[in-house]
């Protein structure tokens, strides 16, 4: 247990020590070294979890169970690998004068800070502390987002804000309905505790769970981005630096999921019946489809694949609602790998923008023949992306699918045609911008594609084969989350 | 001995057919009121044209010189195919109707590869057409096929003659439907009036000897006597399904002989119908042939219709 | 049951609990931005008197703590610093012509309602009379939202959004007798630094769009111009 | 150990990428070259040997695929297999039946051809703007692709096959990305095999509803309600038909394969279109069962309508791979009616002629690989060495390329069914299938599959005069532009030595198809449970399909007697030395001079065709006179226009796309901007929510 101090230790030294040492020629250093050690604490964590199974701290205060074990590490490794990219990008931006020393400190200061709110909420047993990390890391990026001091990137951050504030605070309301539940049964103390929660389940009274999640979804839901809450996201994701695209895509959709599924488990617990899950199917697939319909309406490149992360949040949200095992595995598999994918994109993306020096589409043009390296990294992470095996998303839309035809195959079609959709969305705008001749103007620069490599061949090795303590875990969390074993 | 029968058949078939077509000459000479030439006038012209000296353009190339060869034996091997004056051949289990088509359409590849080998104008004009009229053509001779097959239940020629003849004589709507359809068809293909005027050089309207406007000597030769072999072919087609009465079935002399009589007999019956047709209807524009041809192609399938309808197979 | 029959106390916490209720409405119908503020103070102050009383009458020592940490956010330092900003901007004196405002008070009313019915079940399965106020604290959430909505001033928007947490303590203290301590915390930190965050980006706004009306951030939109 | 054949086949085909990959290695970093004794001197030979590496791997590859193929079909055995890849509780099973191993066949002779012919065409590459690394990476990963689908046994591990291939063509298409038609292409291209792959994975989805688990097996077990299986049935048949080109959903098609060079679209058009045949034989004959014959006649009535609508739009190309693709489509459509006419036998129990109607379209299938793996061959060398694709602007070359000429000449005659050729073997079975009509009870299916078998002699007929057209057009006349004139004949051996191995076998299975129907004979023996008796091929000379007494055709009875009879008429007419062939200009009618612009067009060659079926196309057709003189009275020049659209375009794909834009515009007025209006939402979210919940 002590792995998981250590995991949000970690970033807490690393936010004191940005803030307080200021901006330094070798912050961006730091970043990763401070990142790569918390993987390794993380990955110790892993180890621990494999060897004695879940884990309870002492008070009960944290819990690491096969559920959230994988997100923590690919939260540490997402989290190293955009450090990576992010340290010649911001110098790059810093040196094209975007960006001064002050801000470049309170990006690296408030980067650690969501890495470690990220962790608070992976690794939290407590209801109420998983209400208060999620509000923090809100208040951690939204100062990120608005960095570049744009009118748009204000307006972006204000928006981010105030929507996932209000939206945070229903949440909250939820949490005290939930605590009001659990006292009921008289569980005076750590009533707030998950595990508690989760034991005795079915004692809660269903009329106020019932209530509690319509809250929850809600308030979470605004930061998964489920469509008609989702209207902050493509502003935040495009206008913040792309680092903090990469990692909001990547990271704190799929916590704020990971929120509304640990939630759903004590709904279905306490009521007994799909309600819950029937929420989350009817959101999911409403944002499934508007996320892929404004796929094809984009000028902005990033703001291009912020829908697409709409969109795939929405295709999760689905699959945890639809809560069969298989549907449950695709969904745990899903998160994996659109986190790894959606950060790899963005990598590019960051680069290509860069690279163009704008971020609109039309202006963006050849890159395979202007550079190579990134114009292949694009067009293979959105053929991943859009779902083409051997890569992993494939593998999860595939389960998905046939879940949907087991249990409601008539909603098959509608997701037939938004990944169609979403396709066609995706590559009308992709295509012309990697291949083509190069515009005059349009230079080579210094990129370092290591994440994406990395990224993508995780992605297609997952694809391909899912190692077997994973598969373990996903199997457990889905044994955990729908009760029976996949097949 | 069957195979010798079968060769001398062949033969046979080679010889009358020019025949034939200075009876047709004949006949519509003589219903137009002109004088005729002798019967043997189309034997003469081969003659001269195998002893003159071929002249070739410089363009041409050997697509040009061996298509009259391949035309012709493609001619010879259907004739090989299609019972004369007797049935049960050994040739006829090599090919049976739908391979006999497939020799027309070799045949005809090559005419029209000839054509416009030289890269005139005419040329090229008369393939076109010649391939556009065939592949309306087709379809509707498959189709009276069909009407054939359906109550013969073979496409093997000599057996489905056998059948007819051991029917007796049947009256099946099919059949005359199918007979007028296939006549139509052979009107067509063998490039006589209302589709294409075979005395005629140099008409804008032309088509079969538009593609062999340049050729001179042995080739043009063998590829009138293909032609001439062609209409003799469909002739016996005709005369032999539908009234195969006469047709020798067993390989003694007199019968025999007397199927050859009957054949020819059948034949100048046929041809001279073929002759009043062409002095009472004019040449047809080109694009009202796909008319003349659809209206073939009901005919077939009526009578494929009133195979299953009327007459009520199972 | 009769209010008559209850203890003084719960009396007293049901009457603030419409008093509660009644400040909202006042935010609601109000377009001077120093008067919002004010109303908004005296909120805080009702809600940290609610909270004392509860702690008193159920004894529950932290909710003091948590009474202190309203009494010093939402009474004393969020509105003082709303008020200095709104004067060193000096937009202390424009007045927000609010559209239809009948309406949207009757929408209000309708809210409270609405809160009620659906917290009706949840209310009826309990035997603690103080839940009767949960209603209240919902409906000060949504008139809350309802303030962001009809309002243009981003220091309104800051209003509404401190009234909903208003609103979620009073539900925490009349429904759980507060959270637990470390939540609460958390929350009150939270509160902070969204406060502040406010002010910072108050002056950004300003700068860019040199006015505070939040209808003038309409630069990323997917509607076709 | 035929397994390790097939695998090997598999193994090569990905080794073939990795040269590329050294090759784009050896680009970026001079000291790898070095390494491997290349320094900047012979760095000219480097290249050569990879392309040399690469089609030699690509070749073993198709060699070991033919071994593979062969062996199981002579063995008859079937092999099953897993590979430890896929979900945790699903391992890739592997399965190599003879219906496999008659396509693994079919891949391997086709990729032999290609990589005998690969090396000479890719040289004229320049490595700048098209990187061969790119090229020959893809192309690994393509045919890998191919056979992988093949040797699935589970719908998982089919899928990744399955998209693997579309994923890897749709590189090879827009391998050529700086031409803007190709990205279009490419696009199209990408979009319907996603939305195809989609419908595929919902009719495994169907099955896999009604089964326990995703392998073949589990499938197989699966009993569905007619219904579902009749749901199942139309996915696949969209799914697979969309991958071959059936009409309607054939428009992909023609855009992709030519686009593509010249090698990879005769692979894409050749083979990658039987390999969504295998797809729909497989799913519908072995995965679901039974069949209905409102399937079959489904089946025939679209694959009709491919037909005549795909050799109708082929006569009017002028681009010569785009009509080559188009005639693809025509092919496709007859083996899937044949397809169509087994299904219906078999439905109706009459197993025998279902076993001859499957044999038809298998044997259509693999001629159709050939002759047309052949042409789209010739193509790459016509356009190698003229740099020209618009067969109007050819003529003559069969003076200039007599050897490439020859080699055309063959597959021309071949996919027109011409009687010594392949072509014609597995129409004439497709023919005899349809007259066994009388067997049938149903009076309807009765009528209408004559009139089926009626509109197939009409398709080889249009095909015939379009392959006339072509042959005739590009390789007779003259020459009508100045690179046809200059054209040389191909120097590199290997590209000839690919085509002139189709062309050989075209001709031999056209002698001698017994060996090849014995083979498939087998085919249909495990997939149908039902094979002719060995009738099929009573003797080594005849082909009889049902019995001697109803039909039979030798070809090399036929061969012999074309042979006598034209050795005696030219050994007769040739005797006097005073009729040798003289040589003269071509009689121009006394106008003196004829030149090339004087000749026959395609266009004008199928001018009657365009008058007869006019309704078949959207024909805009335009003439402008430049009349001069003093009143305009005489016409100094004349302009001819004439562009030709396919019906589904307008009909179909546009009304999608638009309606896809207008729901985007529709949804994107949810995004105002404005953030009372977002508060909104989430504040009457809220409020729904509650109140549904309540």
């Amino acid at each position: 247990m002590i792995a998981a101090y250590l995991v949000l230790l970690i970033p807490l030294a690393g936010m004191a020590f940005f803030a307080l040492a200021g901006h330094r020629a070798d912050s961006g250093l730091w970043n990763i070294r401070l990142n790569a050690v918390n993987l390794l604490a993380t990955l110790w964590l892993a180890v621990n979890v494999l060897r004695e199974g879940t884990l309870l701290s002492a008070g009960k205060a944290f819990l690491v169970d096969p559920f959230n074990v994988y997100l923590i590490v690919l939260t540490a490794f997402v989290g190293l690998t955009t450090a990576i990219f992010s340290a010649p990008y911001m110098e790059h931006e810093k040196d094209i004068g975007r960006l001064n020393d002050a801000r470049l400190k309170l990006y690296h200061a408030m980067y650690q800070g969501f890495m470690l709110s990220m962790y608070l909420v992976l690794t939290t047993n407590n209801m109420g502390i998983l209400w208060v990390a999620m509000e923090g890391a809100t208040l951690a990026t939204v100062l990120l987002v608005s960095l570049y001091r744009t009118p748009e990137s204000i307006e972006a951050a204000w928006k981010y804000f105030i929507l996932c504030g209000v939206g945070i605070a229903q949440a909250l309301f939820g949490t005290i309905l939930l605590y009001y539940a659990a006292e009921q049964i008289g569980s005076e103390e750590n009533a707030l505790l998950w595990s508690v929660l989760y034991e005795n389940a079915g004692k809660l009274n269903p009329e106020v769970l019932k209530i509690a999640f319509v809250f929850l979804l809600i308030g979470y839901g605004t930061k998964i981005g489920l469509v008609p809450l989702h209207n902050w996201l493509p502003d935040a994701h495009s206008e913040g630096p792309t680092p903090m695209s990469a990692v909001l895509s990547g990271l704190l959709l799929n916590d704020a999921l990971y929120a509304v599924v640990r939630n759903k488990m004590l709904v279905d617990g306490a009521t007994r019946s799909d309600t819950a899950g029937f929420l989350m199917m009817g959101f999911g697939l409403l944002s499934f489809l508007v996320g892929a319909l404004f796929l094809h309406r984009q000028k902005d490149i990033k703001r291009l694949f912020s829908y697409s992360s709409i969109e795939h949040m929405g295709m999760m949200t689905f699959a945890f609602g639809i809560g069969g095992p298989l549907a449950t595995f695709a969904a745990l598999l899903h998160m994996t790998v659109h986190s790894l994918t959606k950060s790899a994109i963005f990598v590019t993306v960051g680069h290509a923008a860069q690279l163009a020096g704008t971020q609109s589409m039309e202006k963006i043009r050849g890159l395979i023949k202007t550079q190579p390296a990134i114009g292949w990294g694009l067009l293979i992470g959105t053929v991943a992306i859009a779902g083409f095996p051997p890569f992993g998303v494939f593998t999860s839309e595939f389960l998905v699918l046939l879940a949907v035809m087991r249990s409601y195959p008539w909603l098959a079609p509608l997701l037939l045609l938004g990944i169609g959709i979403a396709f066609a969305g995706l590559f009308r705008h992709i295509q012309p911008i990697v291949y083509g001749d190069r515009p005059e103007g349009q230079q080579p620069i210094k990129a370092n594609l290591w994440p994406v490599m990395i990224h993508l061949g995780l992605v297609l090795w997952l694809g391909l084969a899912i190692p077997g303590f994973l598969a373990d875990w996903f199997s457990q969390a889905t044994i955990l989350i729908s009760g029976s074993v996949p097949l | 001995m069957n195979w010798l029968l079968a060769a001398l058949q062949t033969a046979l078939f080679v010889a009358l057919a020019p025949l034939l077509a200075g009876w047709i000459k004949w006949c519509k000479c003589r219903l137009q009121n002109r004088k005729a030439p002798s019967l043997f006038q189309p034997y003469r012209d081969l003659l001269k044209l195998t002893r003159k000296q071929p002249v070739v353009s410089h363009q041409a190339s050997w697509i040009f010189t061996t298509s009259p060869y391949i035309i012709f034996s493609a001619m010879v091997l259907a004739a090989s195919i299609v019972p004369l004056i007797a049935v049960d051949l050994p040739t006829s289990a090599n090919a049976d109707v739908i391979v006999l088509i497939g020799f027309f359409s070799f045949a005809r590849f090559f005419l029209a590869l000839a054509g416009l080998d030289i890269g005139t104008a005419f040329g090229g004009m008369g393939s076109s057409r010649e391939m556009t009229i065939s592949s309306l053509a087709e379809p509707a001779m498959l189709m009276s096929v069909f009407a054939l097959t359906m109550s013969a239940s073979t496409t093997n020629l000599s057996f489905a003659i056998g059948h007819v003849l051991h029917e007796g004589l049947v009256l099946r709507p099919s059949f005359i439907f199918a007979l007028f359809s296939l006549m139509l068809v052979a009107i067509a293909e063998t490039g006589r009036i209302p589709v294409d005027n075979p005395a005629t050089h140099l008409e804008l309207t032309m088509i079969h000897e538009a593609m062999i406007l340049e050729y001179s000597g042995r080739h043009l030769a063998l590829i009138e006597w293909a032609s001439q072999l062609k209409l003799l072919l469909y002739g016996v087609l005709i005369a032999n399904i539908f009234f195969p009465w006469g047709i020798a079935e067993t390989l003694a002399f007199e019968s025999l002989s007397y199927g050859l009589l009957a054949v020819i007999g059948k034949l100048a019956l046929l041809a001279l119908l073929l002759a009043l047709s062409e002095t009472l209807f004019a040449k047809m524009r080109l694009f009202r042939v796909q008319e003349f041809l659809s209206f073939a192609y009901l005919l077939g399938l009526l009578g494929m219709l009133s195979h299953i309808i009327l007459e009520g197979a199972r | 049951m009769n209010i008559g029959q209850l203890d003084f106390y719960t009396q007293a916490i049901l009457s603030l609990a419409a008093l509660v209720g009644l400040t909202s409405f006042l935010m609601l119908g109000q377009g001077r931005l120093l008067r919002l503020v004010f109303v908004f103070a005296v909120q805080g102050l009702l809600l940290a008197l609610t909270t004392a009383v509860a702690a008193y009458s159920l004894n529950i020592p932290h909710l003091y703590i948590s009474a202190a940490l309203t009494l010093i956010l939402k009474v004393i330092v969020i509105p003082w610093m709303l008020r200095r900003l709104a004067l060193q901007m000096n937009i202390h004196r424009d007045v927000e012509a609010l559209k239809n405002n009948t309406a949207v008070m009757l929408g209000g009313a309708s809210l409270m309602l609405f809160s009620y019915y659906i917290l009706h079940p949840i209310v009826q399965t309990s035997s603690i009379v103080m839940l009767n106020a949960l209603a209240v604290s919902l409906s000060v959430m949504l008139l809350g939202m309802l303030l962001m909505i009809s309002h243009r001033q981003a220091v309104a928007h800051v209003v509404g959004f401190m009234s909903i947490e208003n609103g979620l303590f009073f539900a925490a203290v009349v429904a759980t007798h507060g959270m637990p301590m470390v939540v609460e915390l958390g929350v009150a930190f939270d509160v902070l630094i969204a406060a502040v965050l406010f002010g910072i980006f108050f002056f950004h706004i300003r700068t860019s769009i040199d006015s505070l009306d939040v209808d003038l951030l309409n630069r990323l939109s997917e509607v076709d111009k | 150990m035929i397994l390790v054949l097939a695998y090997g086949s598999i193994l090569f085909s990905f080794a073939s990428c990795l040269p590329a990959l050294a090759m784009h290695q050896h680009r970026h970093i001079p000291s790898l070259s070095r390494r491997l004794g290349f320094d900047g001197s012979e760095d000219a030979r480097f290249p050569v040997l990879m392309r040399q590496a690469v089609f030699g791997l690509m070749g073993l590859s198709g060699l070991f695929a033919i071994l593979a193929g062969l062996s199981v079909l002579a063995g008859g055995e079937v092999l099953t297999g897993r590979i430890g890849l896929g979900l945790p509780w699903l391992p890739w099973h592997v399965r190599f039946d003879n219906l496999s191993g008659f396509f693994f066949l079919i891949i391997g002779i086709a990729v032999g051809a290609v990589s005998l012919y690969g090396p000479g065409y890719v040289s004229a590459y320049e490595e700048d703007r098209h990187p061969f690394a790119v090229l020959s990476l893809f192309s690994g990963l393509f045919i890998a692709g191919m056979l992988l689908v093949l040797l699935a046994d589970d719908a998982f591990f089919f899928m990744i096959a399955w998209e693997l291939m579309s994923v890897a063509s749709y590189f090879l298409v827009a391998f050529q990305h700086d031409n803007p038609a190709n990205r279009r292409a490419a696009f199209l291209y990408l979009l319907m095999a996603e939305i195809g792959a989609l419908a595929i994975i919902l009719a495994f989805g169907v099955l896999a509803s009604f089964a326990d688990g995703f392998t073949f097996d589990a499938l197989r077990e699966a009993r569905l309600s007619t219904g579902w299986a009749s749901v199942a049935f139309v996915l696949a048949l969209l799914g697979f038909g969309m991958k071959a080109g059936l009409v309607p959903v054939h428009v992909w098609l023609p855009e992709a394969h030519p686009v593509a060079p010249s090698h990879i679209s005769a692979l894409m058009s050749g083979v990658m279109l039987k390999v969504a045949l295998y797809g729909l034989i497989r799913f519908c004959f072995d995965l679901i069962g039974e069949v209905h014959w409102q399937w079959g006649l489904a089946l025939m009535m679209l694959g009709t309508l491919s037909a005549l609508g795909g050799i109708l739009y082929a006569m009017m190309q002028t681009n010569l791979k785009r009509l080559l693709a188009y005639s693809s489509v025509e092919n496709i459509g007859i083996i899937f009616m044949v397809l169509g006419l087994s299904m219906i036998f078999m439905a109706q129990n009459q197993s025998q002629l279902a076993a001859l109607g499957f044999l038809a379209a298998l044997f259509h299938a693999f001629n159709h690989a050939l002759f047309k793996n052949l042409l789209f061959l010739g193509a790459g060398i016509i356009h190698h060495q003229t740099h020209e694709l618009n067969i109007d602007l050819m003529g003559g070359l069969i003076k200039r390329m007599p050897k490439t000429g020859m080699l055309f000449l063959i597959g021309c005659m071949s996919i027109s069914s011409l009687p010594l050729f392949n072509g014609f073997v597995s129409e004439w079975l497709a023919f005899q299938t349809a007259l066994q009509v009388d067997v049938i009870g149903n009076g309807v299916l009765r009528s209408l599959i004559p009139v089926a078998a009626a509109s197939l002699a009409l398709t080889a007929a249009l095909a015939a005069a379009c392959f006339v057209n072509v042959f005739g057009i590009m390789f007779l006349g003259l020459p009508r532009s100045r690179h046809s004139d200059k054209a040389q004949e191909i120097a590199d051996r290997g590209m000839l030595a690919g085509p002139a191995l189709l062309a050989g076998l075209c001709f031999l299975f056209g002698i001698v198809p017994g060996p090849m129907i014995g083979l498939i004979n087998g085919v249909a023996g495990q997939v149908l449970g039902a094979s002719l008796p060995d009738g099929a091929r009573l003797s080594w000379l005849h082909l009889a399909p049902v019995s001697t007494g109803q039909a039979s055709y030798s070809a090399p009875m036929v061969l012999a007697g074309a042979l006598i009879a034209a050795g005696i008429c030219f050994r007769y007419l040739r005797r006097s030395p005073a009729t040798v062939m003289r040589r003269a200009d071509t009689w121009d009618c006394g106008f003196g001079g004829l030149t090339p612009r004087m000749q026959y067009s395609a266009i004008a060659f199928t001018m009657p065709f365009r008058r007869i079926f006019a309704k078949a196309w959207i024909i805009d057709e335009q003439v402008r006179k430049d009349s001069q003189g003093a009143m305009g009275q005489d016409v100094a020049a004349i302009h001819y226009s004439l562009q030709i659209q396919d019906h589904s375009w307008p009909r179909l794909y546009q009304p999608i796309e638009r309606a896809v834009n207008k729901a985007a515009r529709l949804a994107g007025r949810i995004q105002t901007g404005n953030i009372r209006t977002y508060l909104g939402y989430s504040f009457v979210t809220l409020i729904i929510m509650l109140w549904i919940i309540s």
